[in-house]
């Protein structure tokens, strides 16, 4: 961990001062710029807050992706199960009418399943048929971007409203918001919080991660790699579900709107691989990256800078930090090598040569 | 200086961070002669070799080839001078043919690069009859035996007519029977003006073949001798820097029950090829039983359907009296150890902690690192376990959270072996248990192995290593094309005769009465 | 003449500019309230992402604004609640109706039935009239959708009106891209429906669009644009292009503003009288439509403008 | 002309695209590099593709310029994953994201639009006639009348073929994609070979940007490679990067993606229609499934 710190920083600070020069090159005040960045998303308690939210969706998401690479399913069906956790909590919030202490955790929890089911559907077709989960699960996205366009333009259609989206949910399944703090945020720790005990110090947990080192190792272990497989989809799944579930009880809206997915889904993916899998580092990339996006919106009030620079920003930040992640570790090791090399000369000086010793 | 063919100068290698693998060597080799290099594992005989052929770039000194200075930056540079090298691994394409592996780098091309094979094809043929391999250049490289994939090797040599063949451990994996056929095309080879470093761990091989010997030691030179009436135990001393015990001395064996007992095997893989069939034998407590043969006839598959990671199509498998049969991986490890033969591949995870890699296994099966909730491991007594390994087992180590690709392969080997001791069973499968080893390494794992026999465990021991199974074994098994052949005693048979069992020289009926001469 | 008060003006919008159409065509009027009304602009994009909506008007309103202009398909909630929490600004709604507690929306409400109508006016006459090079003698029509959503509906609701207007019998074929901005699928759809005999499809998909009036040209049919006016965008092949005039109506509504004529909490409704909503017609469309035709769509306009027709509206 | 015909030929102009990109990701696919940035350096090369046709006024320059995008893009790549020795699914999906959000900044900075640029000064790649073909009665206008990407591409598939399975550099090639220390210890720079598969599949790729901005429409959309760099690889993965099997894969996932249009009007949804040419991936990688599990011997070994 300590030794994944120091190339991470590297790599945001250099991917932080390119995005400075591109700025500085396009005209606009890069200073300024940063400063409407970070103001927009950290200095007050609204922006806070707003960073908050937009974490919420990329902590999950992240996790999700971690969990699945990490214990080598290639899930990049986030997309999907997201949209499918979404829709599910949007069905369940409106035909169910009850309590909010029931309502709540039952939401939460038709989330975590559709999310599952989703992958599950790309895990079943792995364990029966081989078939490759890296392609089923995109391919899985598109169809469920279609299902669920097709249910808000066609059976669950708002008939009040202009564009796609279904009625509000019932105010049972809404998470409170309190003083503009939305507490969907908790929930979102809270499984970061069981993701990581879950994957750190539980039995499945190292199998997982032993599966996704090596999974001969573990196979011959003893590890049972075939149900750990459909338990690490099933859990992926089940994270981005409840990313979707909660963009539908959190915030203020309560109905599914086209287009609810955006981004969080491939941010998911990208955060997890630049945090290489590590709960904690994905925790964390998810509310700079998070902290990126929010404050992109300040960016192009205060000084217009485009918001797609967000974007440009993100990619510059990953592929930074992933090259000083690698390039760092060469560079200690070969100046290692130079000092070891230094030693071993001062040494041969000090003790005279005596090293041909015999020649037979 | 003219005489000088090879000369090399104070070469060090260092690879990053900080192994010191070759520290200021200096090594000259004639035109002509056979030159064994020696040593224990990571002494730097591969490094040396991999610094002359332009594979890795030495860090300090100066090669000087037939008298001028040379340097290599890459293989290609080396091979067009007229040095070759067979590497440890064998450096082969498995789904190319033979022929294709062989010109592979050094293709006839015509124009915009299009393969023309009408004048290498039997240029290639050629080099096969006159050299006498004897292998079909059309068959590809993963249907043919690891002794024919060491004749491509040399092919592949002798296509660049290379001056100089480097040979890295060479007989690694090969039966007496193969490598002794290597010996004579390599002295064949000699014959014709080549010149030959053959590295080895095998000091009978060294001192039968060799004109000269070079002994190396942790990165250093230690000495360059002629090979004349030279005594194995004073070259082992020099190699290890102490005098190595060449027998393992054990007790005759007491046996016990049956521990563990395999019921007419029979294994067909996924291309229909029977792989085992008919396999029957049993293991007593209190005896280790050695398995003999020839890599690929069947004691993958048998180690795969011991440990469960394979289904039979037929037959039992029963350990400690149960009838294991249907049970899976975990269910059977309560009752086995198990060593597997590839440490980097089954038996660990290069990346993971070594903390990591001491607790597969008993994550499932041991309480005692388990926390207070069931499902949860604690960290503390998983440390406290993983220390208590490295302990008893003599492992040395930096921090236990280091990536266990930080130990050096010796190391490495008995974490595994002390993990999988510490399982504490009555049987105990050990496949390869010492390949890649150096002497110190093997002494210790090998010793490890008859305590445990001698506390009454039944292990069966898979070795292509004839040395370690006849001074281990108290019985041998000889397989041959997935089926047992022989059983022998190892006082009671010699190397060449179990090496005809492994090629299939005798037969079948033969074989039955050595069988019931055992039996008696 | 003095100038007029510097106001901060927002447009925030639920999708992104870009596409060369409705959003555009407001952007083209907060363009002109900036240069010639010395007003302060600014324009927030939220790429259809839900949870840029609330922050979006946050920050709006954090910046100041004194007058907002909002697409608000997807957050009509919120724009209430906000509405609600800052009464003194003025939020103009566009497109859609949104009423708050505190009535203090106003609206612009398109009828964008009655421009579908006068764009299914141009399509009938043009198919059926062999005289036009390229025209079959099959009386039928195409248009091609984005996604499938109310408005469209609406769209395609007045579209097919107008043209069983001119003729009962031309035939409508529709296909809906499912996307707003492929072009590439746009362009494949199209062809589709000319290879199916159709002469003239009426492009309803943003950027998906601009591939149909590509494929019209290439296959030497005719288009109708939409939003903008697109008919030189491949002329010849472009006869027309339903207009919603956003930036007009921006304009418009932010002279009422300077004005002191400005009540807040109307419903604006824009159709073709008002201007909100009509065809663009031009030397391009001249080119193609025969004059007797091009007379008779003028008569048709002025009948929907006089109420003589009633267009029937998509929700009733 | 007839629904049928341009069915056909629509799925010709919607194949090519995936061909390209497929046949670059060939280059990858045997060099055992995982290539998922295929998408983001056609998106690349469609955007170069469009600017360079656009200032210089000539479309060749606009092809040149869109497979010297494609080239950056790869060369970022290769730099990263044979240099750097980064993580391959690590630097596809950054330099995807870097491709989306790069375009369509640098279409607002350079064109001072958003989401779409279109100009009549962008010159389109001109369509071939064929003379006699042409005149034949449905088959005319479906081999007929294309960009000459279209024809180039086919003409491609059979380079490409030859270039992999019968010559030095495929031979080199696939051994680097099986065991590139084997490559090396040869004396060829297995490192050297995977840059080239990547540059190849860099410029093939820029090459279907191309095509797709300035062959089959004629203007840049923000995100318009729109997944068929996915769809590229799947079909890679499905044919196992055989040039020949592309070929054929690419039409008929063209025929699919037509046929997703040309179902509306039934009673099916449209959402439902749109699905097709995704589920058709899935049963494709069914059958191709089971094909390799029937050539393992049909039996199914127990994994646990
Ligand atoms: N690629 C490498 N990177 C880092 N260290 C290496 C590398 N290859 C070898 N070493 C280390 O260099 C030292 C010398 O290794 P080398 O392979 O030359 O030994 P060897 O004498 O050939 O041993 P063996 O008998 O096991 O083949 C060892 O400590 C080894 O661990
Ligand atoms: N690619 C590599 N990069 C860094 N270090 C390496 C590499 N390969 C080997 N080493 C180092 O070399 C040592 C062991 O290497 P290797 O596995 O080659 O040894 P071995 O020959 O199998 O075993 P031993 O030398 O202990 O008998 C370890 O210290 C390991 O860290
Ligand atoms: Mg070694
Ligand atoms: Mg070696």
């Amino acid at each position: 961990m300590k030794k994944q710190v120091l190339p991470a920083l590297i790599g945001i600070v250099v991917a932080l001062l390119a995005g400075l020069l591109i700025l500085w090159a396009q005209g606009y005040p890069p200073l300024e710029s940063y400063a409407a960045l970070f103001s927009y998303s950290l200095f007050s308690k609204f922006a806070f807050f707003s960073t908050l939210d937009k974490a919420t969706p990329l902590i999950l998401t992240g996790l999700s992706a971690a969990v699945g690479f990490g214990s080598n399913c290639v899930n990049l069906g986030q997309p999907g199960q997201f949209l499918i956790g979404a829709m599910a909590v949007t069905a369940f919030g409106i035909a169910v009418d009850l309590p909010a202490g029931l309502m709540i955790p039952l939401s939460i929890l038709v989330a975590l399943v559709a999310g599952a089911c989703w992958s599950g559907i790309a895990a079943g077709l792995r364990r029966r048929f081989k078939m490759d989960e890296f392609i089923t699960t995109l391919m899985l996205n598109f169809i469920a971007d279609y299902f669920t366009l097709y249910l808000i333009s066609g059976p669950m259609l708002d008939k009040r409203m202009y564009s796609p989206l279904t009625p509000m949910t019932n105010p049972g399944a809404w998470l409170p918001i309190w003083n503009g703090f939305g507490s969907a945020f908790l929930v979102a720790v809270a499984a970061f919080a069981v993701v990581s005990v879950l994957w750190n110090r539980s039995k499945i947990g190292y199998e997982w991660r032993a599966m996704g080192q090596n999974p001969i190792f573990s196979r011959t272990g003893g590890c049972r790699n075939d149900a750990a497989y459909v338990w690490a989809m099933l859990l992926s799944g089940a994270l981005a579900g409840l990313a979707g579930g909660l963009m539908i009880m959190g915030g203020m809206q309560h109905r599914f709107v086209k287009g609810i997915g955006a981004n969080y889904a491939w941010d998911g993916v990208m955060i997890a691989i630049v945090a290489n899998n590590n709960m904690i580092a994905t925790g964390l990339y998810a509310l700079f990256f998070s902290v990126i996006q929010t404050g992109s919106m300040g960016m192009e009030l205060e000084t217009s800078v485009p918001s797609e620079f967000s974007l440009v920003l993100q990619a510059i930040v990953v592929l930074f930090v992933v090259a000083s992640r690698e390039s760092t570790r060469v560079l200690i090791n070969n100046i290692t090598a130079e000092l070891r090399m230094r030693r071993a000369r001062g040494r041969d000086k000090g003790m005279g040569d005596g090293r041909h010793a015999s020649n037979g | 200086m003219q005489d000088q063919f090879i000369k090399m100068d104070s070469i060090t290698k260092i690879y990053p961070p900080d192994t010191l693998a070759l520290d200021k060597v200096d090594l000259e080799i004639q035109e002509g002669e056979i030159h064994s290099i020696i040593g224990e594992n990571g002494a730097g005989k591969s490094t040396l070799m991999k610094v002359f052929y332009g594979m890795a770039p030495p860090s300090g000194g100066e090669i000087h080839f037939r008298g001028r200075k040379a340097k290599f930056a890459t293989p290609r540079e080396a091979v067009a001078s007229g040095i070759g090298m067979v590497h440890q691994e064998f450096m082969l394409i498995p789904s190319y043919t033979v022929y294709e592996n062989v010109i592979l780098g050094a293709e006839p091309a015509g124009r915009f690069g299009t393969l023309r094979h009408a004048d290498t094809k039997p240029k290639v043929e050629e080099l096969v009859d006159t050299y006498g391999l004897n292998i079909d250049i059309n068959s590809r490289i993963g249907d043919i035996s690891v002794g024919a994939q060491q004749k491509v090797e040399i092919l592949k040599l002798l296509y660049r007519d290379v001056d100089v063949l480097i040979m890295d451990e060479p007989t690694a994996a090969l039966t007496p029977q193969e490598a002794g056929e290597l010996f004579a095309r390599l002295r064949g080879l000699n014959k014709v003006g080549k010149t030959i470093i053959f590295i080895s761990h095998k000091l009978d091989e060294v001192l039968e073949l060799s004109d000269r010997i070079t002994v190396m030691r942790k990165g250093r030179r230690v000495v360059t001798v002629d090979n004349r009436g030279l005594d194995k135990a004073e070259l082992a001393r020099a190699m290890v820097g102490r005098d190595v015990v060449f027998s393992i001395e054990k007790a005759p064996a007491s046996l016990g029950e049956i521990v563990f007992e395999a019921r007419g095997l029979r294994y067909v893989d996924e291309n229909g090829v029977i792989r085992l069939e008919g396999v029957s034998f049993d293991v007593r407590r209190g005896e280790i039983v050695g398995i003999a043969g020839v890599e690929g006839n069947g004691q993958y598959e048998l180690v795969q359907l011991v440990t469960g990671l394979l289904s039979a199509q037929s037959g039992r498998v029963f350990i400690g009296g149960h009838d294991v049969t249907g049970e899976d991986v975990m269910a059977r490890r309560k009752l086995m150890c198990y060593v597997p033969q590839d440490r980097k591949v089954s038996g660990s995870a290069q990346n993971m902690s070594l903390v990591d890699n001491a607790i597969m296994t008993h994550h499932r099966l041991n309480p005692e690192i388990e926390d207070r909730c069931e499902a949860l491991l604690s960290s503390g007594r998983c440390r406290a376990f993983t220390s208590r390994l490295v302990e008893d087992f003599g492992v040395l180590v930096p921090e236990l959270d280091a990536p266990i690709s930080s130990l050096s392969g010796g190391n490495q080997q008995k974490v595994v072996v002390g993990r999988e001791f510490m399982l504490d069973t009555d049987f105990i499968l050990l496949d390869q248990p010492t390949r890649g080893l150096d002497v110190g390494s093997i002494e210790y794992v090998q010793e490890e192995v008859v305590r445990r026999r001698d506390a009454g465990a039944g292990c069966l021991l898979i070795s292509a290593d004839l040395d370690e199974l006849f001074s281990l074994s108290d019985r041998i098994l000889v397989m041959s094309r997935g089926r047992v052949v022989a059983e022998l005693r190892p006082e009671a048979t010699t190397r060449e005769e179990i090496g005809e069992y492994m090629l299939g020289a005798k037969d079948a009926q033969e074989d039955w009465r050595a069988r019931e001469e055992v039996g008696k | 003449l003095a100038a007029p008060p510097r106001y901060k003006v927002a447009y925030l919008i639920n999708g992104a500019l870009g596409d060369l159409s409705f959003y555009d065509s407001g952007q083209e009027g907060i363009d002109r309230i900036k240069k010639e009304l010395n007003a302060e602009t600014r324009t927030i994009e939220c790429n259809y992402d839900p949870v840029a909506y609330p922050q979006a008007l946050q920050s709006v309103v954090a910046w100041g604004a004194d007058v907002i202009f909002v697409v608000s398909y997807g957050f009509e909630d919120l724009l209430m609640q906000y509405a609600d929490m800052y009464p003194e600004k003025k939020w103009i709604n566009l497109d859609t109706v949104v009423q708050n507690k505190k009535n203090t929306i106003t609206n612009v409400d398109f009828i964008e039935e009655e421009g579908a109508f006068m764009a299914g006016v141009v399509a009938g006459l043009v198919t059926t009239d062999t005289s036009i090079p390229g025209v079959n003698r099959d009386k039928v029509i195409g248009a091609v959708c984005g996604e499938d959503d109310p408005i469209m509906r609406g769209f395609l609701f007045g579209y097919e009106q107008g043209a069983k207007h001119i003729d009962k019998d031309v035939e409508l074929k529709t296909i809906f891209a499912g996307t707003w901005d492929d072009p590439v699928r746009g362009k494949q759809a199209a062809k589709q429906l000319y290879s199916q005999k159709v002469d003239i499809i009426f492009q309803i998909a943003a950027l998906t669009g601009s591939g149909v009036l590509e494929a019209a040209k290439e296959e030497g049919k005719y288009a109708i644009g939409v939003d903008s006016n697109q008919n030189g965008l491949q002329p010849g092949h472009v006869v027309t292009s339903m207009l919603k005039h956003m930036g007009q109506s921006i304009y418009r509504v932010y002279g009422t503003i300077l004005d002191g004529k400005y009540k807040p909490g109307m419903v604006l409704e824009y159709g073709l009288r008002e201007g909100g909503v009509g065809l663009a017609i031009d030397s391009h469309t001249k080119e193609i439509l025969p004059a007797k035709s091009l007379q008779r769509v003028i008569d048709i306009e002025n009948k929907v403008k006089s109420g003589v027709i009633k267009v029937e509206r998509y929700r009733g | 002309m007839h629904l049928m015909v341009e069915m056909i030929r629509s799925s010709i102009l919607s194949a090519t695209p995936v061909l390209l990109a497929g046949l670059g990701g060939a280059y990858t696919f045997h060099a055992n590099v995982f290539n998922i940035a295929m998408e983001g350096m056609m998106l690349i090369g469609a955007f170069t593709a469009v600017a360079g046709s656009y200032f210089s006024g000539s479309w060749i320059m606009g092809v040149l310029s869109g497979i010297a995008g494609g080239l950056v893009a790869a060369l970022i790549f290769a730099i990263f994953v044979v240099s750097l020795k980064t993580d391959e699914f690590v630097t596809g999906t950054a330099l995807n994201m870097l491709a989306l959000g790069g375009t369509t900044y640098s279409l607002r900075q350079l064109f001072h639009v958003k989401g779409a640029f279109m100009s009549h000064a962008i010159q389109s790649m001109p369509r071939w006639n064929i003379p006699l073909i042409s005149r034949i009665p449905h088959l005319g206008p479906i081999l007929s009348g294309h960009p000459f990407i279209v024809y180039a591409s086919i003409l491609l598939a059979f380079v490409v073929e030859w270039h992999i399975f019968g010559t030095r550099y495929g031979l080199r090639l696939r051994a680097v994609g099986e065991d590139a220390r084997a490559v090396d210890s040869v004396g060829v720079s297995s490192d050297r070979i995977k840059a080239q598969a990547i540059i190849a599949s860099g410029v093939l790729c820029g090459l279907a940007g191309a095509y797709l901005s300035l062959g089959y429409v004629t203007l840049f959309s923000e995100n318009m490679s729109n997944g068929r760099g996915w769809i590229a690889l799947a079909v890679i993965i499905l044919t196992r990067g055989r040039p020949m099997g592309l070929l054929l894969m690419s039409l008929v996932f063209g025929l699919f993606d037509g046929l997703g249009l040309s179902l509306q009007g039934t009673i099916i949804p449209p959402q439902f229609t749109q699905m097709v040419p995704y589920i058709a991936t899935i049963v494709a990688l069914y059958f191709y499934s089971r094909e390799k599990r029937s050539a393992r011997g049909g039996k199914e070994t127990p994994t646990t």
